[in-house]
């Protein structure tokens, strides 16, 4: 009896193994699943929220920021500040910074929920590494300074 | 005297060597390379020890060529296993890729633990490759194609094949790790068990076949592979021999020594650089190896397969050929299965595998005895 | 068990029991003296059977000078929910463990010590658990002040 | 750090060794630190070391108010923060009583849901990494990321989504959501069947995870366990069911249990909820309805008090505790999470054990370390 149960469980145990390589072999011969990532890039979803980006209008060339302050208000890291300086007639807000730090963004929105006049947007770059801190502190309103 | 020069046509050398590389190494190369050493006034010794260096030298670029060749087999095979590409950067379908990892293996610096037993840390990865080289010596290729045909090839094999435990067991205690310590110890466990049941299954084949020499065994399957001449035995023996096989090379499921999840890289956790590579070329070695031996003691070694043998191909293709596919098992069994336990390593060997071997052993008695293998 | 049967019990074994009639769970506040005395009453109860340790965590309350402990528990075999509240004194912050009671309150208990600094008397390991053991303060106090922290300080 | 046992006397001297696993260590997902006493391989006690990723959450929620808090939890379970969101988002809805739109709520119990099959299918891999089947890694990556790219072009990021809001999510479905998850069904149903014939049925797989770490029903509840640790002992508690928050008391779905409390039993727990989970999407694909999917939410003042809910995240039973002063800003917030009670049975059930145990018991408890630190 003990003889026999030891077969069994030898049998069976060989059978489960052979189920499982029978598995494997499928998948042996079934397509890849791999993406060449330097090579093949993928479209980013529309919604795909990448680094804070304050684009210009390309007609007129100037950004929207009205300088509400809303944005700043609304980052729980502290990553946006603003300098800001009255304008030549005394008067207006000019923005003279939008500072902007990479290192310590969470990539949350609620910078660009926060806005009111559609000033910010979550770009589409998904490649922030840099060899250096200090690289991560953009200054959005002067496009020389953003990387690449 | 050397020998007379017989007119000697290149093209009808390189055919034969190619065709049949045992006749022609040992029909012309031998003789002549003997007449030109005898000579020189050489004598025997010198014409052994000559010979001993070209067939070192020619092992060593075979070593190095089948070790490159299977790391990058092993990485496709994964890959393709896990719906991947594999290396596919450097070369057409990453075929350089050993290469450029040979590369960046000796750009590595060479460290030494401060609190290693240095001689032996050091001198470790060689012992293993040391007993690697001498199982290959009696490897046969081709009819007539090893490096020396020991009447007691098998015994040999069988005594020598257990050296590499000593390379892991003297890195494991010599690198002062306790991770490296514990996989030393599971190897030495390991192997010392899983020497028994391959040897008994080897016995069984000797019994068979009714010789000690690894060639006679081969030649002995020219009209019937060990594997369905045998009977259900054959089946059994080379199931047992694979299994044993797999857990004496230390590959998954049975690479406890070097268990990732559990023991980061077990005992040689502490090398780098060439030195580490060099266990992974005994590594490789070995699971060519083992291929090879069940090749050679079950499926015919390099005899063609039935009527195939009309096709005119080279015996040591089909010898290649067929380790191949026993190498691609052995990865087969790598990329499916999980890891077993240690406690459940030794119970395999002690529980199932060595009564497996011994019963296989007894009906494989009963089987010659009956007459079959005449 | 119903809300105001719970709380019943649980007046009927410490009298001086605070019931507050918090909106969201039942809740009673528990003298230290008999705190220890009471949590055994409820957990091994086979009629209010509280097993299960929720959660456990404390509150600062610097004015009232108490560091206040915080036990969620539930019944599973009654499917009842309980909050109990302790007050330690934070100058000399001391509660005794109910680590024994709910093996789940060791930890739980180790991270108040670790962050609040309330020892638990009778706890089997006493330590730090998620800060190195040489750090000094216990960061979730409302007073705790630490120069290494970036961002807001305010 | 060695110490010598009481036997150490006897004749036999064998010595017990302390050894670290981790901080980087290939089986403790992340940093957690383990020191563990052994004897040879056994495994005599082990200390858990947390707090390797402490970022004191706690406190960073003191500092901000309500809505910006969301993001945080995202970095908790970041495998399942779909949940770790909702769990924090339902204790602020529920102190201020808002009512969300019922097509938020379900849309929240279909990221939720896709958040746990793909957190579970990571898990399976995961697992079967840690007892040595590579393979199967990659098979649970695979589904994984369906559904991760599923997230992406829901809310545009694959791990830290920041979706689940105060008041509802942050943006409604897009068009092809309903029919990609449908897809998505399909091809869990499929992967779930082959999970099962790839590892339940293997031997090895059997042998490492069957009788190991047995934790009984009342450990289980005394330790505070939720999820798939507790329902594997045998403990019929979902949250989903038992307290039915949001709209699960809609849907059929079943809670599956354990027998036994091992390791196999929480994996197979763990297996069936992911096909209850398409069960679930099945239905909520055909029940959403139309209508807005954020509340109109005004200031949020959560009004002086203190709140408490949970949550069944993939991982267990999460709670968020916290006390308002009735400002904008929590005066105290605490994050129950559900890997620091499950991994605190650890000490308790691999003691005992062989040291590849604790791995396999570890993969069980499926923690995932920033959600134990916070």
């Amino acid at each position: 009896m003990g003889l026999f149960i030891w077969i069994r469980d030898i049998a069976t145990g060989f059978g489960s193994l052979l189920v499982g390589m029978g598995v494997t072999i499928k998948e042996f011969f079934s397509k890849d699943v791999t993406q060449q990532y330097p090579d093949e890039r993928w479209r980013m979803a529309d919604r795909f929220r990448g680094r804070v980006d304050l684009p210009l209008d390309p007609l007129s060339g100037a950004h929207k920021c009205t300088l509400c302050m809303m944005c700043v208000r609304a980052c729980p890291n502290d990553s946006l500040e603003i300098v800001q300086s009255k304008g030549p007639d005394g008067k207006t807000r000019v923005l003279d910074k939008y500072i902007y730090k990479l290192g310590t963004c969470t990539l949350c929105e609620l910078c660009v929920e926060a806005c009111n006049f559609d000033a910010i947007r979550m770009n589409h770059d998904y490649e922030m590494a840099t060899y250096d801190r200090q690289e991560l502190t953009l200054i959005l309103n002067e496009p020389a300074t953003r990387p690449r | 005297m050397p020998a007379s020069p017989q007119p000697f046509v290149l093209s009808a050398f390189v055919v034969q060597l190619l065709l049949h590389p045992g006749a022609a190494l040992s029909g012309t190369v031998g003789p002549a390379l003997k007449g030109l050493l005898l000579g020189l006034g050489l004598g025997d010794t010198g014409y052994n020890a000559v010979v001993a260096l070209l067939c070192f030298v020619v092992m060593s670029g075979f070593v190095t060529v089948t070790a490159l060749v299977l790391t990058l087999a092993e990485r496709k095979v994964a890959a393709y296993f896990q719906n991947r590409k594999g290396p596919n950067r450097v070369g057409p379908w990453g075929l350089l890729q050993p290469i450029a990892d040979v590369v960046k293996l000796l750009q590595k610096e060479d460290t030494v633990p401060r609190a290693a037993d240095r001689p032996i840390f050091l001198l470790a990865p060689f012992i293993g490759m040391i007993a690697t080289y001498m199982v290959l010596a009696v490897i046969p290729f081709d009819q007539g194609l090893s490096v020396t045909d020991l009447d007691l090839g098998v015994l040999y094999i069988t005594a020598v094949s257990g050296l590499g435990v000593l390379s892991i067991l003297m890195a494991g205690w010599s690198s002062a790790n306790k991770y490296s310590l514990l996989g030393g110890l599971r190897s030495a466990a390991q192997i010392v068990s899983y020497e028994l049941s391959p040897a008994l299954v080897v016995l069984s084949v000797v019994l068979f076949s009714g010789t000690l020499s690894v060639q006679a065994i081969v030649e002995k399957q020219s009209a019937q592979w060990n594997l369905w001449h045998m009977g259900p035995m054959g089946v059994l023996g080379m199931l047992i021999y694979l299994t044993a096989g797999t857990a004496e090379i230390n590959r998954a499921p049975f690479d406890l020594p070097e268990a990732e999840s559990e023991l980061t890289a077990g005992y040689h956790t502490e090398y780098s650089g060439m030195r580490f590579s060099m266990f992974q070329l005994a590594e490789f070695m070995n699971m060519f190896i083992i291929a090879a031996l069940t090749v050679t003691l079950f499926l015919g070694g390099w005899q063609p397969l039935g009527l195939l043998r009309f096709l005119g191909v080279p015996g040591y293709v089909w010898f290649f050929g067929k380790t191949t596919g026993v190498m691609f098992v052995i990865m087969w069994f790598r990329w499916t299965f999980p890891r077993v336990r240690v406690d459940q390593l030794m119970k395999l060997e002690w529980k199932i595998l060595l009564p497996l071997s011994f019963i296989n052993l007894v009906l494989v008695a009963l089987w010659a005895a009956a007459g079959v293998g005449k | 068990m119903e809300r105001q049967a719970l709380l019943d019990a649980v007046l009927a074994l410490c009298a001086e029991a605070v019931v507050d009639n918090a909106p969201q769970l039942p809740e009673v506040k528990l003298p230290r003296a008999k705190f220890r005395a009471v949590m055994e009453h409820l957990h091994s109860d086979p009629g209010l059977a509280l097993d299960y340790p929720m959660c456990m965590t404390a509150v600062d309350w610097p004015e009232q000078a108490v560091i206040t402990c915080v036990y969620h528990l539930y019944s599973f075999p009654h499917g009842h929910k309980l909050v109990v509240k302790c007050d330690a004194d934070r100058a000399d912050a001391r509660m005794p463990t109910v680590s024994d009671l709910w093996r789940g309150c060791e930890w739980f208990e180790r991270e108040v010590f670790d962050l609040f600094g309330v020892s638990f008397e009778g706890h089997p390991d006493m330590r730090r658990i998620m800060l190195t053991d040489d750090w000094v303060g216990f960061p979730l106090r409302k007073d705790y002040r630490d120069s290494r922290i970036a961002g807001k300080t305010y | 750090m060695m110490n010598l046992s009481p036997q150490s006397k006897d004749a036999l001297k064998t010595e017990e060794y302390w050894i670290n696993m981790g901080p980087q260590h290939p089986s403790t997902h992340g940093v957690l630190r383990l020191v563990m006493r052994l004897d040879g391989e056994t495994v005599l006690e082990v200390v858990p070391h947390l707090g390797y990723i402490h970022r004191s959450m706690e406190r960073m929620c003191e500092w901000d108010v309500y809505p910006q808090l969301v993001h945080l939890t995202d970095r908790m379970d970041y495998l399942s923060a779909m949940m770790t969101n909702w769990a924090y988002v339902q204790v602020v809805e529920k102190s201020m009583g808002l009512v969300v739109p019922e097509r938020a709520e379900y849309i929240r119990v279909m990221v939720a849901e896709l958040n746990r099959l793909s957190s579970h299918a990571m898990w399976f891999g995961a697992y079967c990494m840690d007892l040595g089947a590579a393979s199967a890694f990659f098979y649970g990556f695979r589904e994984r990321e369906i559904v991760v790219d599923l997230f992406e072009t829901l809310c545009g990021q694959r791990l830290t989504y920041h979706y689940v809001r105060i008041g509802g999510v942050s943006k409604d479905l897009t068009e092809d959501f309903v029919p990609r998850v449908l897809d998505i069904c399909e091809t869990f149903k499929r992967a779930v069947d082959e999970y099962e014939a790839l590892v339940s049925g293997n031997v090895i797989f059997q042998q490492r995870t069957k009788g190991i770490g047995v934790l009984s029903a009342e450990k289980a509840i005394s330790y505070g366990c939720g999820g798939a640790v507790l329902r594997g002992s045998g403990v019929k508690f979902d949250l989903r069911k038992n307290e039915p928050y949001s709209v699960y008391d809609r849907f059929e779905f079943d809670v599956p249990v354990g027998k036994n409390g091992d390791c196999f039993d929480r994996y197979q727990v763990r297996l069936e909820e992911m096909r209850q989970s398409v069960r679930i999407l099945e239905q909520a694909v055909k029940q959403i309805p139309g209508g807005p999917s954020m509340a109109d939410v005004k200031a949020i003042r959560p009004p002086k008090g203190e709140y408490y809910a949970r949550l069944e995240t993939a991982r267990g039973d999460m709670g968020v505790y916290f006390v308002s002063q009735g400002g904008t800003k929590p005066y105290r917030m605490k994050f129950r999470s559900a890997c620091f009670s499950n991994l605190s049975c650890l000490p308790e059930i691999s003691a005992g054990w062989k040291l590849a145990d604790v791995v396999s018991i570890l993969g069980s408890l499926d923690v995932v370390i920033p959600d134990i630190d916070r």
